[in-house]
């Protein structure tokens, strides 16, 4: 079934277009740019939710399309879609309107901020669906430039700060991808088919050199690691979350950071099953730091979007202990929590930005007792949080119970001291949520209104999908199952 | 081939002469009516031609014309249609900008053909004296332009110690020249190359000695550490529009130059590159390796403490000089390819920077980055093209550099030298900071007082559309562009 | 769809559906939506009883079980399913949630009435209603797992009720905390069990047991890791912190989930993995050890607390000490049957004081005084239930204590070295007769101490009172063996692991009830009975006639007093050593994360020259303190290179000249040496 | 002894290394000029004294010899129109004077 639809291509390239639109329409029309980058979302979601219905999870590898681009090199315009990016395409296409909607209030250089937007979903799009390395390659930097200006231009005080030092640490990694790909293509008779590459590789005389796939898996880590971020790197984030504009923090939190997991699974385990097993210990313990370490770091902050960043962290960590494991549950597991914490994450940074449009700061202790006048808001923040901290019932339980579940046998000591994550969390969560909204009222903040109709629509339909994997998470454990056990196949077989 | 054959071949540097003379006889007759220009016109013109005339030359045969003394090959017509695209781009710029004083512009376009002639002579040179000769012709021409600037004070200073340190480079070279005459007896490529192979190795200190001396001479075109002191000071100095011709026109010769003269004279060709001759086993390969490594290094760094742009951007050329220098070093035909590709990249991106610092510094009179904050306000289309060129040169996706320096990266790789490539790596991620610095000057910075529109002429906005598009272009739809380089990277012996 | 499986979905769905409704438009409804918690609840009251009939009266077989499950998820290589199993325990077990519940329902109408956020009260009642009938049908450890936290949450959110106040913030916090070190030991339980016999559900993990695919200590490793969550949740000897705090929630909430269900949900899972608990002796001391230190301990320090809650907050930790004690020495039935007896009585106390509470405006003992008279029917109910707690015969108390005491007796005499079980529990089992007299006599005997609010004291509503009577026939009931010895003893036994019916399941001989040796059996009762008499004489002449002051006795043994009084310093321990350090680590790991990691790594030298610029910037490196290395060496190596550049030409071409020749020293040096 | 093509060889080396030396250290324009012509006149010298004693008698040699004289001159005349250009502007042609272009 070669290219029988173009669902991905339209898809990938349409907020494209609409980037184009908005782009040329004159930048007076401010609410009609909105409505229009609004508008140029939707096709998308609509087109995931039909891959969703049209994706059938035995199946493997569907809508392919393969098209020559740069004939010398051989890189071709190949794309598709298995079990392991269909959940996190549609997570993209479900948060970029619920972004648009999120960044409503932004109201200097408007066309500039809808057009980097939607470039910058084309770019996610593309990375998710795309299966030749170059062309990986090409929107995984692609994403960059828009990300570097939507947070230097409409971010906060230490806006350049911030957007730099983003922008410096992901190139730092990527430079190491650029040279593992060169060296793979040049060692495998020229070819950049992710697909096909590992059968290539295995064959080609970089099949047995042990040294130089060590280096090109380091270097591939170092590339994803900063991304997801793993524990060294991890300092951009905060400075980035802090400084984005809600919207630009949603995406970041929501769909950036898997990235990097998703890098290590769709391109360094398959093509180096040997070496993922002889890193899957580093990894482990790289995310053990993760889970411990930025779950008591994310206790001592007092910006809330600095906590809710140092949370990510943490929760990353589970997704990395889930795939070093190497077992079916921890597989299953790392992936589940990559889509909730894309959903939960994605609720907690709209919540932070409702509150401080409203209060202009996001100091924890500046607050109190919210919860007496602002029920609706401190019912959905009351959801995410315990969403966050693994309450049963809700999705991020069941990846959690999961990621421990297939990473126990394998790391028992990570694991156990790792389960002490959960507590920490627990804490820093409660005590947050007991600063902000309970105790007594702080009279300055008695007249804030509660959340408005839009902000509501945001939110439902993020909380809807939280509790529903909660109760039926074999929803989307079937989407991804069988392409997470031939990967596992794969990786433990050699 | 005689010389009546021959000219059949040399039909593009026929037209540049012509107009050269005619650009002399507007001068002398009338000088400009209002808005209309004659000599720099027709200099244009016939830049344009001559440019047109040279597509014709791809398809003759590769044979040495006049006598043994020049070489006719794609390598050659490549760095023909190079130099005169390059002369006909500064041509535009001057006619556009007010830069060089209205009744000095014949003088200029006069001495810019010339130079034009040299270096496309250069570029098809194969003997020692046709070699010197054009460097020579080229160099004053240069020296002169330098000078050309309304800027009293700097544009002196930058041609005085661009035609001091220039002198002394060429003195060098030639007496290189003269050690390796002595050595070989002749003074055609084929003879040297022919007397050297037969050679003892007694001679093989000596010959290192006349190849360092050459090397002196082409390492100060190219910028090359250490000969690169002289680059930031002309730069500053020179008017803008003669401070792109050299950083990318110049720096295009001096590799043409490397590539001819080393790989001609001390290489004999052997499968897919070149090898030393048998008796000089020195491997000055890893030489240029390093020396590119270090090129590059203190290129960026040398930039991070630069607050104006056109010194900013020397140093930029510095390092580029760097990255085309791994490409020379590895001695392939992948090498080759990769520095003609680098090469096209880089004169897109470099004339569509220095046209913005033309345009904007024109209009509000400074050259410094602090100049250009909030630039986005007072005109959008250059700051969009401002900002592709500079994530051009630091070499990102959709730009054209991000493709230039992969080509480069596989050729490094493909000779396994890791530490070369990660080097080079490491300095496109240190080379983003100093670019971004402008960037966040236009977009980030909000500029305090009110600064003027920057208005330019729709001429000057379609040349930048034209200099701007390919950077884009060829970013995303670069395979046309791979199979001409493939093309050109044939040299003949 | 078997009669058990739709009662058993209609028993979960009722009290989710009144959460769902209330938490949504509760606000809008007339009363608050109140009566329809109540309606729910109590259809699910109705339903319980149905089970109940069917399962104890039409069944009346000891093994009978009633288990079915759905295909709920599959994780990889585990199946994971969602079921019911239904047994005699879970039955009356059923029926103990169900009319404690409905009862708690129907007194808080009268007990919050003109709260604010009523009707999250209920919302919040349903939940935890909802979540305790989970926890008790569940079939497999995961979805016990999901019900014990869920019972968690709606602890916390019904504890934290009255959240404008700090300490009630505080308690909610501490509750859940607590109970989540616990839950986090039983999840390493649940993970064991599952690494050696990959199996969750019950019936199949005790299959695997007996097949001894988990056997020695790791299998008493994993019990006393499941354990941990009984402790946990069931206010055991570490974590037993949070229950006395857990009393700034509303009195219904203390009496319903801190007096009733969820603390025995610990004592219930314990229970209902006796088949598997029984297999390791070690697991089996150590539960019995952990329950005995409970026991006194808590009895202790109930004796000198003032507040009328706490007191009854300490005797429930000290009830369910003897609970867990009677099934670590294998008392099975018996630990169970005084569940089932306790979840009512101290109820019955609970709502007594919360009455009391109503009326006189205060929880300290020492206000109240000679309400006798003002209260009857509140004096009545509470004498009752201090009665039943007390073990005087023919209360609940006395029949369920008796048995206890028998097994821990029969338990010490088989084990001689154990007898200290037996011994820890009869002095605890008096002192808890003599602090629910202390309480009965400072409240309602004597003359008032608080003149003004005597005045006020008036007799509770009847919404109030009714529960009060029906929870006191209850009690008594226990004791004329009702529904006690008849059908209790018979159908509530140890369940035998299905294939190898273990030595350990006759262990201590208790089965049966009482009647194993006679004279274990009735020493036990006398011993017990004398007890209960010296108790209440004591309290009696202390606080009733005052022939000995209080105040002198306590002077008299000073260190004692007040090592009882703050309750051991347990808490400033915690605060001091645990929270302390975790609140110091994390100081430190966030500056090291600022400053060195973020220091080190940072590579860009210039941000911090250019950072300078910035407003932000300035103070996050003045503040930082750290320069960024990377960002240093890149800045200082740029300014020196620009050094050379010095404008005098003749210095570039010396330089070159300089340059050149290294390059042919160098060159020719590599030269020779390769 | 006959003069030998050594002899010419260290003349035109000496002649190399004076021009260098003048060149680097003399602070005057026109005198850096000289250096310069210096330089490229040993080159001359190397050049004719080659031809001399090459065994062929093709005069490539001398014919670079005559070329390198004429570009010689055309240099040293856009040089000195250079330091004119300068001593006008800044009234000197100190080197040290004129540097205010840096790093």
């Amino acid at each position: 079934m070669e290219s029988q639809t173009h669902l991905l291509t339209w898809m990938t390239f349409f907020p494209l277009i609409g980037a184009v639109l908005v782009l040329i329409t004159p930048s007076r029309a401010k609410t009609f740019i909105k409505q229009l980058a609004f508008v140029f979302t939707l096709p998308s979601l609509a087109l995931g939710v039909q891959m969703l219905r049209l994706y059938d999870p035995a199946a493997g590898l569907q809508f392919v399309e393969r098209v020559s681009w740069i004939s010398y090199f051989n890189i071709e315009y190949y794309i598709g879609a298995d079990g392991l990016s269909v959940p996190m395409l549609f997570l993209t296409v479900l948060l970029c309107p619920i972004c648009i909607l999120a960044s409503w209030g932004i109201n200097d250089r408007v066309k500039g901020y809808f057009a980097l937007f939607l470039l910058l979903e084309t770019g996610m799009l593309g990375v998710f669906s795309a299966l030749d390395f170059f062309l990986f390659y090409v929107f995984w930097e692609l994403m960059l430039l828009p990300m570097y200006f939507l947070i230097g231009i409409w971010g906060g005080p230490r806006r350049e700060y911030a957007a730099i030092k983003f922008f410096l640490y992901t190139l730092f990694g990527s430079v190491f991808l650029l040279i593992a790909m060169i060296v793979i293509y040049l060692n495998t008779g020229g070819s950049f088919d992710l697909v096909a590459l590992r059968e290539q590789i295995a064959s080609s005389p970089l099949g047995s050199a042990a040294r130089v796939q060590w280096w090109l898996f380091l270097g591939m880590y170092v590339a994803f690691a900063i991304k997801i971020p793993a524990f060294p790197f991890h300092t951009w984030l905060p400075d980035a979350h802090v400084e984005a504009p809600t919207a630009i923090s949603v995406i970041l939190a929501g769909i950036l950071l898997k990235m990097g997991t998703y890098g290590i699974l769709r391109i360094a385990y398959p093509l180096f099953p040997e070496m993922a097993q002889q890193f899957a210990l580093f990894i482990a313990i790289i995310a053990l730091i993760n889970i411990v370490y930025g779950a008591l770091c994310a206790m001592a902050q007092t910006d809330l979007k600095k906590l809710v960043a140092y949370s990510s962290i943490s929760h990353m960590g589970y997704v990395m202990l889930g795939m070093a494991a190497l077992t079916p549950e921890g597989m299953n597991g790392a992936v589940l929590q990559m889509f909730n914490h894309g959903t939960i994450t994605a609720m907690l940074f709209l919540l932070v930005g409702v509150i401080y449009d409203r209060a202009h700061h996001r100091n924890i202790d500046g607050f109190g007792g919210l919860a007496k006048n602002l029920p609706i808001y401190s019912g959905f923040t009351c959801l995410a949080f315990f969403a966050s901290l693994g309450l049963p019932g809700l999705s991020g339980f069941i990846s959690e119970a999961l990621v421990f579940l297939g990473a126990f046998p394998v790391f028992m000591v990570i694991t156990i001291i790792g389960l002490s994550g959960i507590v920490i969390t627990a804490a820093y969560i409660l005590w947050t949520y007991q600063r902000v909204f309970l105790g007594p009222l702080n009279e300055k903040y008695a007249e804030l209104p509660d959340c408005s109709i839009r902000e509501q629509v945001m939110l439902y339909p993020l909380a809807f999908i939280v509790i529903l994997l909660g109760v039926f998470p074999h929803l989307i454990l079937q989407i991804f199952q069988p392409t997470m056990m031939q990967l596992i196949e794969i990786v433990t077989k050699g | 081939m005689g010389n009546i054959e021959s000219l059949a071949y040399f039909i593009p540097e026929l037209i540049l002469t012509a107009t050269v003379l005619a650009v002399l006889f507007a001068d002398v007759l009338g000088g400009e009516r209002e808005g209309f220009d004659p000599p720099a016109n027709f200099a244009f013109v016939g830049c344009v031609a001559a440019f047109l005339a040279h597509f014709t030359l791809y398809s003759l045969p590769s044979t040495p014309l006049f006598n043994g003394i020049l070489i006719h090959d794609p390598f050659g017509a490549f760095f023909k249609g190079f130099f005169i695209f390059c002369t006909g781009v500064t041509t535009a710029m001057v006619i556009v900008s007010r830069e060089v004083a209205r009744f000095k512009k014949g003088e200029f376009c006069v001495i810019i053909l010339c130079v034009c002639i040299g270096m496309c002579l250069v570029a098809a040179s194969r003997d020692l004296l046709m070699i010197y000769l054009s460097l020579e012709l080229m160099s004053l021409g240069s020296y002169v332009m330098a000078g050309f600037s309304r800027k009293i004070g700097p544009s002196e200073e930058a041609s005085l110690k661009f035609v001091l340190y220039g002198g002394v480079s060429t003195g060098i070279m030639l007496f290189g020249i003269s050690l390796l005459y002595g050595l070989t007896g002749g003074t055609s490529f084929e003879a040297v190359r022919s007397a050297l192979a037969g050679a003892g190795s007694g001679i093989e200190p000596i010959a290192f000695l006349a190849l360092l001396m050459v090397l002196v001479g082409v390492g100060y075109k190219v910028a090359m550490v250490p000969f690169h002191f002289w680059a930031p000071d002309v730069y500053e100095g020179a008017p803008t529009a003669v401070t792109a011709f050299l950083s990318v026109a110049s720096k295009g010769t001096g590799f043409a130059l490397l590539i001819r003269f080393f790989f001609s004279v001390f290489m004999q060709p052997a499968e897919g590159g070149w090898a030393t001759l048998a008796p000089l086993h020195f491997d000055w390969g890893l030489t240029i390796a390093v020396l590119s490594a270090i090129t590059m290094t203190v290129g960026n760094i040398g930039a991070y403490p630069q607050t104006n742009l056109k010194r900013l951007l020397a140093y930029s050329g510095v390092a580029h000089a760097g990255y085309l220098l791994m490409g020379v070093s590895l001695m392939t035909s992948t090498g080759v390819e990769a520095v003609i590709f680098y090469l096209v990249m880089y004169l897109f991106t470099n004339m569509t920077a220095f046209f913005v610092i033309l345009v904007v510094s024109e209009s509000l009179g400074t050259e410094r980055i602090a100049g250009f904050r909030g630039l986005w306000r007072g005109a959008p289309v250059a700051a969009f093209m401002m900002t592709l060129a500079l994530f051009s040169l630091v070499g990102l996706p959709p730009t054209a550099g991000f493709v230039g320096k992969l080509y480069l990266f596989y050729a490094v790789l493909q000779q396994k030298l890791y530490w070369l490539a990660v080097i080079g790596v490491l300095n496109s991620v240190l080379s983003l900071y100093y670019y971004a610095r402008i960037i966040k000057a236009m977009y980030l910075e909000t500029s305090s007082e009110t600064e003027p529109a920057v208005h330019s002429s729709p001429l000057a906005g379609l040349i930048l559309i034209v200099m701007a598009a390919p950077v884009l272009y060829f970013g995303v739809f670069w395979n046309p562009l791979v199979e001409y380089a493939r093309y050109c990277a044939h040299l003949m012996q | 769809m078997h009669l058990l499986e739709i009662l058993s979905w209609l028993i979960l769905a009722l009290p989710l559906a009144a959460f769902a409704v209330q938490m949504a438009v509760g606000a809008r409804l007339p009363r608050y939506g109140d009566f329809i918690s109540i309606g729910a609840i109590s259809l699910s009251l109705v339903f319980c009883l149905l089970v109940f009939f069917r399962v104890i009266v039409l069944e009346y077989s000891p093994d009978y079980v009633f288990a079915v499950s759905y295909p709920w998820f599959s994780g990889g290589s585990i199946e994971f399913r969602w079921g019911f199993y239904i047994d005699n325990v879970t039955a009356f077990m059923l029926v103990v949630v169900g009319v404690v519940s409905t009862l708690v329902h129907i007194y808080s109408v009268g007990y919050m009435h003109g709260e604010e956020n009523y009707h999250r009260f209920f919302a919040y009642l349903g939940l935890f209603s909802f979540s305790m009938f989970l926890l008790v049908l569940c079939d497999n450890l995961f979805t016990l797992y999901i019900a014990w936290e869920l019972v968690g949450v709606s602890s916390y959110l019904l504890i934290g009720f009255y959240y404008t106040k700090h300490s009630a913030a505080n308690a909610c916090i501490k509750a859940f905390l607590t109970t989540r070190v616990g839950d986090v030991f039983m999840f390493l339980g649940i993970l064991l069990l599952v690494l050696y016999t990959g199996q969750l559900a019950y019936h199949d993990v005790f299959n695997a047991v007996a097949h001894g695919e988990i056997s020695g200590t790791v299998l008493t490793i994993a019990i006393v890791c499941l354990f941990g969550g009984a402790v946990g949740k069931s206010a055991q000897f570490p974590l037993h912190v949070w229950l006395p705090d857990a009393m700034e929630g509303p009195t219904p909430v203390s009496a319903l989930i801190h007096a009733a269900t969820m603390v025995a949900a610990g004592v219930y899972m314990v229970g209902r993995m006796f088949p598997m608990f029984s297999q390791s002796a070690e697991a089996m001391l150590v539960i019995a050890y952990i329950g005995l230190i409970t026991a006194f301990f808590a009895a202790t320090i109930a004796i000198t607390q003032n507040d009328i809650k706490r007191v009854l907050a300490y005797s429930t930790i000290s009830q369910l000490g003897y609970m867990v004690t009677a099934l670590g020495v294998g008392a099975y039935t018996a630990g169970l049957y005084h569940l089932m007896t306790h979840a009512f009585f101290k109820a019955l106390l609970f709502l007594c004081s919360g009455s009391v509470i109503h009326a006189a405006h205060t929880q300290d003992m020492r206000e109240m005084g000679g309400l006798r008279k003002k209260m009857p029917i509140t004096f009545a109910t509470m004498l009752i239930g201090t009665l039943a707690i007390a073990g005087v015969p023919f209360f609940s108390g006395f029949g369920s204590k008796d048995a206890i005491m028998a097994g821990a007796l029969a338990f010490g005499s088989e084990h001689g070295a154990h007898m200290t079980i037996f011994i820890g529990l009869f002095v605890a089992a008096g002192m808890t007769a003599f602090y629910m007299f202390r309480l009965i006599f400072m409240t309602f005997y004597g003359e008032s101490r608080n003149q003004h609010s005597y005045d006020h004291a008036h007799e509770s509503p009847a919404s109030m009172t009714v529960p009060l009577l029906i929870l006191a026939v209850l009690s008594i009931a226990g004791g004329f063996g009702l529904y006690g010895g008849l059908w209790f003893n018979h159908l509530v036994v140890p369940p035998a692991l299905q294939e190898a019916a273990h030595a350990a399941a006759e262990h201590g001989g208790e089965h049966g009830g009482a009647h194993g040796e006679a004279w274990i059996h009735y020493g036990a009762m006398g011993l017990s009975i004398f007890v209960a008499a010296l108790g209440i004489f004591l309290s009696w002449v202390v606080y009733g006639v005052k022939w000995i002051s209080a105040e002198k006795t306590a002077a008299a043994i000073r260190p004692i007093y007040q090592l009882s009084f703050n309750k051991y310093y347990v808490d400033e321990f915690y605060q001091k050593i645990v929270i302390a350090f975790v609140l110091w680590i994390r100081k430190v790991l966030a500056a090291f994360d600022r400053i060195v990691i973020d220091g080190i790594v940072n590579l860009t030298a210039p941000l911090m020259r250019g950072g300078a610029t910035f407003s932000g910037g300035f103070d996050h490196y003045v503040v930082d303190g750290v320069l960024n290395l990377g960002a240093l060496i890149v800045q200082a190596a740029g300014s020196v290179s620009v050094m050379l550049q010095n404008g005098v030409i003749q210095s570039y071409i010396l330089k070159a000249a300089i340059a050149a020749a290294v390059i042919l020293v160098v060159h020719q040096y590599i030269q020779f040496w390769l | 002894m006959t003069i030998g093509i050594e002899h010419y060889l260290v003349v035109s080396l000496v002649l190399f290394l004076l021009g260098l030396f003048i060149v680097v250290t003399h602070r005057n324009g026109v005198r850096i000029l000289m250096g310069v012509e210096l330089i490229l006149n040993s080159a001359n010298l190397n050049f004719v004294a080659f031809n001399r004693y090459m065994p062929d008698s093709a005069l490539s040699g001398n014919v670079f010899a005559i070329f390198v004289i004429i570009l010689a001159a055309a240099e040293a005349v856009v040089a000195l129109a250079i330091v004119l250009a300068v001593y006008q502007q800044f009234s000197t042609i100190h080197m040290d004077e004129i540097s205010n272009m840096k790093h």
